[in-house]
């Protein structure tokens, strides 16, 4: 059940190695790498050597001790940790001597002197390394017979985790990960001896986005997630492996069920992508799908009010007005849903002749940027430079911050970052510099001019990390220097970080914009009535387009709207027709990544009520629409889709989409960049910034009861001496305003906001930055005045 | 043989030949017949599986902590059982957890008896009662509160059970076929840690001399 | 408050008919102060070294062969030169984090001659080409920091530390640095961990040496203080002269702190090497032999974490290259000793407490071993043993020293040696000097054990596994 | 309780200035943060993390591993009675069980009047004077029953004030290193060649 750390086999084959060394482990003789591991070239031989506080993916600290073995040393055989010595040429190793055994027995023994023997109550009994391998590597019987050691029983790190100090022994694994790996090192050892213990600062939370992970790697219960707490026992677990949908990094997972209700998601270690590491939202946002408030069958909207019916009698309806809407269809969304459900809503527009599609909402990039020369994440974390355009990739693809952090921390890669404020990276930046909203190309333009950039630029690979950073600006600003570094650079590569889950598949499966009709397009031409039929398909508008107002016109002027999702939002609540869609962990499918990797998402429980895969919708409407596409399975839809993508079609059957993925890249025009003008602003103004942070009112966050309460709410952020100037205090409310609203917020003063930007999180519990967001300006200016 | 011939043979069955089943003592047959000399059970073998029962401790607390080793254990796979956090304030066993959800469907359960061996705290036990019948699915399937014994840590009678004066006595014998770490020859004490926040169990029978002859 | 020893400024210490390198000033009131320490020949060891370059500075340490003070004895010319080929900067850290039980030899060179010590810091800075200095005392040494403190103030106002020193080309900064009490920070990796900002724990084993990579992960050099203070010595007499004194193996004088129930406990300066371990408890320039009326029962020949010796092996000079063999090692220079009246299980487990609360908790065997070791100790000292715990506590021993564990000879019990050293599942000494009184006072003093364990009876047996 | 003054910002930023890296400086830091309030305060070691670059945990970590730590209001007088061997050969075991009944409180505690807190210690490196206790880190050697008495009545009269500061106070002299004479510090990642003595000629 373990699926903690990849299995020596899924590792991919070491290629032929020039610094290969040769080793006798336990008489056979092995190749390995020079300067590897004697535990990790055992692990790939198959030779298990028991271990706790080794993990392949952090450095090695040698405390547990339990992984000693015997090396052949000049004055004979030489007890060593096998988890801190290199291999060496003509090394002989034994890990199954009798001294060997007397050790790791005695390790197990003393391991488990002061370890509580509260199996039947901990969640980690059943799959837990200490239990395994005090079976299989332990003494049998304890003779420890003193008193053992006791602290106050389970006490909350955080919302999500909880520490039984009693349990730990002090591997180091999760204090380790929060330092080297996630670098929030907010626990940390105290005291010392046989006292010592993982806490948190006195009344400081773990508040990592990453804390998850501490729960999966924890050898012992020590550590313990509070939303899969007590739900079930490993044996009652089932489980398959997926793809992670919750942002575009795509982290490979295994999605477990107990009794057809989804318990727990474990990272999985798949080596181009995420090591084996998730965000806490990816992982716990499992709770939605659980959720008493999914829509479990399908709406239509009679005398005013959205009444259950049929599935027949809700597809007839909207069947009947996408024939009456003529070509006047739009389809808002698909991002969320698979790529087999792009490809079928792609068809079915197609097929009423609709020119009316996006699957972004006005919040990323034009999907033209998938037409630059295409940068993977092992390429980005392996090149000489990254410059990154892009929004705090810590708050929106946490595990792609994890990467490019270890990049730039052990591997040598410098990062620019050209950004509004200081983000998760800007610690590890080479270079970090400030940039208004608006003046992002000629912020890269002063960089270029500075020789020791150049020089840099000119060292080495250099990819461009691009995405939308603020919502409150033109995505033209980012175009424009994504171009002007690709004129100075033209080898560059770009690496888009568009958000949502599966845009990139949604975009390169059909439901990308036609040139002008981007969402925005398309709820304007709504707003003005002429759209039929707007589909929302997973897709918010009344939540998710920055600009609030364009979104209420849009929906209120659309003729007859259908939105398909899983959950009753705020759009689907104006719907004439709602159906309820299949969630992740509900449906096969595949699913394609930031770097346009294509891998496979499982179907683990059965869909919530009378809900559906949106492919099925499209297969139905299309029959109904006479049609018919002559799809009935998962397959038949891969099958056509293999023959419109060809490169699609060629990944999805390969064996690999089940593993780490294939890389397809979709080939699409270049945009054509124009920069529109920034207007000049008067001194009392702030240059507004609207970004995301990992927790908001999005509803895989707000429907998990464990981290509903994370969001951190609405407020403005500004510069300690832009507070004193407006003269608020930390905390206070401060009315801002411009020509199109005005609002009351809480303001945070916070020396990583420069002068002059005030930040706004956006979709945040509280007052709706949204409503002085425009669609048309080019970037916002705010007042900000006490109250 | 047709419709009717299905019904020949029940028929016969009520015949005078061919019986297969012999009346046991304490059946209706008897109680209908108004004997009461003969409307009794006769003495159980110590170590009969009956229906289960859920222990409480003297205190009050439950017993079952929700660990779901008896279902996991249980080869017709009839246990079913969630856990969750005690409260802290008013916790229902000791300890962080105890169990939420407890089912037993004994249209599956072969009384085999691994839930009572695997139980790290003794909180299912088999009682000797084996004479109860439904007319429906659903009361085959005892929910937690059918199982559970009372304050006064005896059992609920349940209006389709057989139960009679005395019988509630031998509900918690709890009989164990294995030792402690699964050896057969196990001469130690049991010391069972504390830590739980359970009870420490008795000795297993006859322990308690043998420890007392050695020392 | 009290001053206990002959020397009226340096309680303690007694000063003897014998050569003396280190501590030639303790005698004098004021040998703490610049002015004394210049009129006293102070810095002219500095001067002869500057005046030469820094290769031949380092080569002459080198063939005196000063053995490092700290307890290992590693050689500190050689330990200067296992640095790596052009790697810089390298640094200087100075161990006076001295907490072995026994030893203080380094809390009186620093409080009552600092100006040696930073002259000695000084030359292995000009020697061995190491850009800053650490100088690392103990957290609970008030008046050492006090007068360290006061003396590197006067003598960068004297010139004679900082840029470009007495005019040369030579220039470091000696920075002052104090613990704040954990015995394992004197360990040399968790003293680099410790001076990090981190807590004091081990690093791992290899690199073996911080030499190659220690603070900052830069090649530094983890010098004691007596054997920097040997350093101006040194330069002004020579390294012939140094060698003259003790033995070939164990050129020079070293410190000596003897205490328990002796006459005279005092720290004494004794030639390397040939004095044995009788002189210096029964001889008359020593301790002068055990309290009225009472005879030898054991001593500690080398700090809290060496096995222990009998009066079988009093005649053993104090020698590496001779008490190794015999079952023990010298350590950090501190003989403890017991007289009859001595309660052995008792004595151990002060000794047994003392490892395992200093244990720093980073590794399996000595964390958890150690204080198993301790509680069983203490079970049996109170009377609630049994003759099971015996053998426990060497099997607990076991797991933290795998295979025989070193031990001296004794004729009454007819044992002979273990010979040092000891196998260690551990990452450092600390787990190992837990186990050694345990398995000392048990080996050679059984019988005191039985007499203290009451009933005998099996051990309950707790299983381990899930539901047990 | 609160943070480090601006007179105590000033001297830690003296040294941190003294390290290559800023960490360096967590320990004795922290001195000052106990010299200050007398023990080690949250916001002190929050505080503390700000100025050298780490996380509150990570100075936490750091602090709760060292003995001489306190992280709760102490004594004004901290006496650590010595138990390691040479003192408990000497009968450190007696003095402890006297001073306990003397000070009315068991090791670990302080008197009703928040004067002398009791500890026990581990080895204060001055065997040869045993028994031997520390006042706030100041040695009383060889001391018996009568001695002890007598420097708890001098503390308790203030008769021992100028010789002992209050609990937190461990040296009373600071190192200074003057402007225009530090060599200054040499960081891994400034220096990459070796120094300038190291010409194979005489420094002088």
């Amino acid at each position: 059940m373990s699926t903690t750390e990849t299995d020596a086999g899924e590792m991919p084959e070491v290629p032929a190695d020039p610094n290969a060394v040769s080793i006798s482990i336990n008489g056979r003789t092995v190749q390995a790498r020079k300067g590897e591991l004697i535990i990790a070239a055992a692990d790939r031989e198959g030779e298990y050597i028991p271990r706790f506080c080794y993990h392949p993916r952090m450095s090695p600290v040698g405390m547990c001790r339990q992984c000693m073995v015997e090396v052949e040393g000049p004055r004979g055989p030489m007890m060593v940790v096998s988890c801190m010595t290199p291999v060496a040429d003509g090394q002989v190793v034994r890990t199954e001597t009798e001294q060997v055994k007397r050790a790791q027995e005695g390790m197990i023994e003393l391991l488990l002197a002061n370890h509580p023997l509260d199996c039947p109550v901990c969640d980690k009994g059943g799959e837990c390394p200490l239990q395994d391998q005090a079976f299989s590597h332990g003494p049998g019987e304890s003779r420890f017979v003193e008193e053992k050691r006791h602290y106050e029983k389970p006490i909350p790190i955080s919302d999500l985790v909880f520490l039984d100090r009693e349990r730990c022994i002090l591997c180091d694994r999760c204090t380790r990960f929060a330092r080297e790996v996630a670098g929030d090192p907010l626990i940390s050892f105290t005291q010392r001896g046989n006292n010592t213990q993982v806490m948190t600062f006195p009344d400081e939370p773990f508040a990592s986005y990453f804390s998850g992970n501490t729960v999966q790697i924890c050898p012992v219960g020590a550590l313990t997630a509070q939303p899969y707490r007590f739900k079930a026992r490993p044996w009652d677990l089932e489980q398959r492996e997926s793809t992670c949908t919750t942002c575009s990094v795509g982290c490979r997972t295994v999605v477990q069920s107990s009794r057809d209700e989804l318990v727990r998601y474990q990272g999985v270690d798949s080596d181009p992508v995420n090591w084996g590491w998730m965000c806490d939202r990816g992982r716990f946002n499992f709770q939605s799908v659980n959720s008493e408030d999914r829509l479990d069958t399908p709406l239509v909207r009679q005398s005013g009010q959205l009444a259950a019916t049929s599935w027949s009698a809700a597809l007839d309806a909207v069947a009947r007005e996408m024939r009456s809407a003529g070509g006047a269809v739009a389809v808002l969304g698909g991002a969320r849903g698979t790529n087999e459900d792009a490809f079928m809503w792609g068809l079915l527009a197609d097929a009423v002749g609709s020119n009316m599609r996006d699957a972004q909402l006005d919040d990323g990039l034009p999907a033209a940027v998938l037409g630059l020369p295409q940068a993977t994440i092992d390429s980005a974390c392996s090149a000489g430079t990254v410059v990154l355009l892009a929004p705090d990739l810590k708050e929106e693809l946490p595990v792609l911050h994890i990467r490019l952090r270890d990049a730039a921390t052990k591997r040598g890669l410098r990062i620019i970052e050209v950004s509004s404020h200081d983000t998760g990276l800007t610690a590890h930046a080479w270079r970090s510099v400030r940039c208004e909203p608006g003046a992002q190309a000629d912020t890269v333009r002063a960089l270029l001019a500075d020789p020791a950039v150049s020089s840099q630029l000119a060292s080495g690979d250099v990819v461009v990390v691009a995405g939308r950073a603020n919502l409150a600006e033109s995505a033209e600003h980012t175009v424009a220097a994504i171009d002007a570094l690709l004129a100075a650079v033209p080898a560059a590569t770009v690496l888009p970080v568009l958000r949502r889950g599966n845009v990139r598949g949604a975009l390169g499966l059909g439901l990308a914009p036609s040139a002008g009709n981007d969402a925005a397009a398309i709820l304007e031409s709504a707003a003005n009535g002429r759209v039929g039929c707007l589909v929302l398909l997973g897709a918010d508008p009344l939540s998710d387009v920055a600009d609030a107002d364009l979104a209420r016109r849009g929906i209120a002027g659309a003729r007859f709207v259908v939105a398909i999702d899983t959950f009753m939002t705020q759009s689907a609540t104006h719907a004439d027709v709602v159906l309820p869609a299949a969630a992740y962990g509900e449906k096969d499918g595949t699913t394609t990544n930031l770097e346009g990797r294509v891998s496979n998402v499982v179907q683990k429980i059965t869909p919530r009520g009378t809900s559906r895969a949106d492919w099925m919708v499209a297969a139905e409407l299309l029959h109904m629409l006479g049609k018919d596409a002559g799809v009935a399975t998962l397959a038949d839809v891969q099958k056509l889709m293999a023959t419109r993508y060809p490169a699609f079609g060629a990944a999805v059957s390969s064996a690999e989409v089940r593993r780490n993925g294939v890389v397809v890249t979709a080939p699409a025009a270049r945009p054509a960049a124009s920069a529109p003008a920034v207007a000049p602003r008067s001194s009392y103004d702030f240059r507004l910034v609207v970004s995301r942070k990992l927790y908001d009112k999005a509803l895989g966050t707000a429907k998990s009861p464990s981290m509903a309460n994370l969001a951190p709410g609405a407020a403005v952020i500004v510069n300690p001496l832009d507070a004193e100037r407006v003269g608020a205090r930390d905390g206070a409310g401060v009315r801002v305003s411009n020509a199109h609203s005005s609002l009351v917020l809480p303001l945070v003063a916070s020396a990583s906001v420069p002068r002059g930007t005030a930040i706004v999180p956006f979709n945040q519990p509280g007052a709706d930055i949204r409503e002085l967001v425009r669609r048309g300006d080019s970037v916002t200016d705010v007042r900000i005045e006490s109250i | 043989m047709g419709y009717f011939g299905g019904f020949l043979v029940t028929l016969r069955q009520h015949g005078y030949k061919n019986k297969v089943t012999t009346e046991y003592s304490g059946g209706r047959v008897f109680r209908r017949k108004n004997r009461d000399d003969k409307d009794q059970k006769i003495d159980k073998p110590e170590r009969l599986h009956g229906r289960h029962v859920l222990n409480r401790y003297e205190d009050g607390m439950e017993k079952c902590i929700g660990c779901e080793l008896c279902a996991g254990v249980c080869p017709a796979k009839c246990i079913y059982v969630r856990g969750r956090d005690n409260d802290p304030d008013n916790p229902t066993s000791p300890g962080e957890r105890f169990g939420f959800v407890y089912e037993i469907n004994y249209l599956r359960c072969i009384h085999c008896d691994m839930c009572v061996e695997a139980c790290p705290t003794e909180a299912i036990t088999e009682t000797k009662l084996f004479e109860f019948s439904f007319t429906n699915r659903k009361d085959a399937i005892y929910t937690k509160d059918e199982l559970l014994v009372g304050d006064d840590g005896k059992p609920r009678h349940l209006p389709w059970e057989d139960w009679r004066e005395g019988e509630d006595e031998h509900t918690s014998g709890w009989m164990r076929a294995t030792a402690p770490s699964g050896d057969a020859t196990f001469e130690g004490t049991v010391s069972w840690s504390g830590e739980l926040g359970y009870g420490v169990r008795a000795p297993e029978p006859d322990q308690d001399s043998r420890d007392l002859e050695d020392n | 408050m009290s001053a206990g020893g002959t020397n009226a400024f340096a309680p303690g210490f007694y000063e003897g008919n014998r050569p003396r390198i280190v501590t030639s000033r303790f005698g004098m009131e004021d040998s703490h102060s610049l002015g004394r320490y210049v009129a006293t020949g102070g810095y002219d060891g500095l001067r002869r070294a500057l005046a030469r370059p820094a290769q031949e500075v380092h080569e002459e340490v080198r063939s005196a062969t000063v053995l490092g003070r700290g307890g290992a004895g590693f050689p500190a010319g050689t330990k200067w030169g296992l640095t790596p080929q052009d790697v810089w900067p390298r640094y200087l850290v100075v161990n006076g984090d001295e907490s072995e039980p026994g030893t203080y030899k380094d809390r009186l060179l620093m409080e009552r001659d600092p100006h040696q010590l930073i002259e000695g810091c000084l030359i292995a800075c000009y020697a061995a080409g190491l850009s800053q200095c650490f100088l690392y005392i103990r957290g609970e040494m008030a008046l050492a920091q006090e007068r360290v403190a006061t003396a590197l103030n006067e003598a960068y106002a004297a010139g004679y530390v900082g840029r470009n020193i007495l005019g040369s080309s030579f220039s470091v900064d000696i920075v002052l640095h104090w613990g704040a009490g954990a015995y394992v920070v004197g360990e040399e990796t968790a003293l680099i961990e410790s001076l990090e900002g981190n807590r004091g724990m081990p690093r791992l084993k290899p690199p073996y040496f911080p030499a190659a990579i220690g603070l900052y992960g830069q090649p530094t050099i983890v010098n004691n203080v007596e054997t920097l203070s040997n350093l101006p010595w040194l330069m002004v007499n020579g390294a012939a002269a140094y060698t003259a004194i003790g033995t070939p193996t164990s050129p020079g004088t070293r410190m000596v702190a003897v205490s328990g129930h002796v006459r005279r406990p005092g720290v004494y300066e004794i030639v390397n090497g040939t004095t044995t371990f009788r002189d210096l408890l029964f001889g008359e320039g020593f301790c002068g032999g055990m309290r009225e009326g009472r005879s030898l029962k054991a001593f500690v020949p080398g700090g809290g974490s060496a096995p222990w010796f009998l009066p079988d092996q009093l005649d053993l000079p104090f020698e590496a290259s001779q008490v190794g063999p015999a079952g023990s090692m010298l350590g950090s220079g501190a003989v403890m000793v017991m007289d009859d009246t001595t309660d052995i299980p008792k004595a151990a487990l002060t000794l047994t407490r003392f490892y395992a609360h200093e244990s720093c908790g980073k590794c399996t065997p000595c964390r958890e071993g150690g204080t198993w070791l301790e509680r069983i100790l203490s079970r049996i000292v109170d009377g609630k043993g049994t003759d099971a715990d015996l053998d426990q506590l060497l099997e607990v021993g076991q797991s933290i020293c795998p295979g025989a564990f070193p031990h001296a000879s004794s004729e009454r019990l007819g044992i002979s040696a273990v010979p040092f050293p000891y196998r260690m599942n551990t990452i450092c000494f600390v787990g190992p000097s837990a186990y050694a009184p345990v398995h000392s006072a048990l080996t050679l003093f059984r019988e005191e054990f039985e007499a203290r364990v009451t009933k005998r009876v099996h051990i309950p047996v707790t299983a381990v596994g899930a539901s047990r | 309780m609160a943070r480090l003054t601006e007179e105590n910002v000033r001297l830690a930023q003296e040294i941190i200035s003294r390290y290559p890296k800023a960490r360096s400086a967590t320990i004795p830091l922290l001195h000052l943060a106990q010299e200050q309030d007398g023990y080690v305060t949250d916001d002190a070691m929050a505080h503390i993390a700000e100025l050298v670059g780490a996380s509150p945990a990570e100075v936490y970590g750091t602090a709760s591993f060292y003995e001489m730590f306190k992280f709760h209001p102490v004594g004004r007088y901290v006496i650590n009675i010595c138990g390691t061997m040479s003192c408990a050969l000497m009968g450190a075991e007696d003095l402890m069980h006297h001073a306990e009944e003397k000070l009315g409180v068991r090791m670990g505690g302080t008197t009703d009047d928040g004067l002398i807190t009791l500890e026990r210690a581990e080895c204060q490196a001055a065997c040869t004077e045993a028994p031997c206790l520390q006042t706030n880190y100041r040695y009383s050697f060889r001391v018996t029953p009568e001695s002890f008495d007598a420097l708890v009545d001098d503390l308790r009269a203030g008769r021992l004030a100028d010789e002992i500061p209050p609990h937190g106070v461990v040296a009373r002299v600071r190192q200074h290193i003057p402007a225009d004479r530090g060599a200054g510090v040499h960081a891994p990642e400034d220096v990459k060649s070796a120094p300038a003595w190291l010409d194979g000629k005489a420094a002088l």
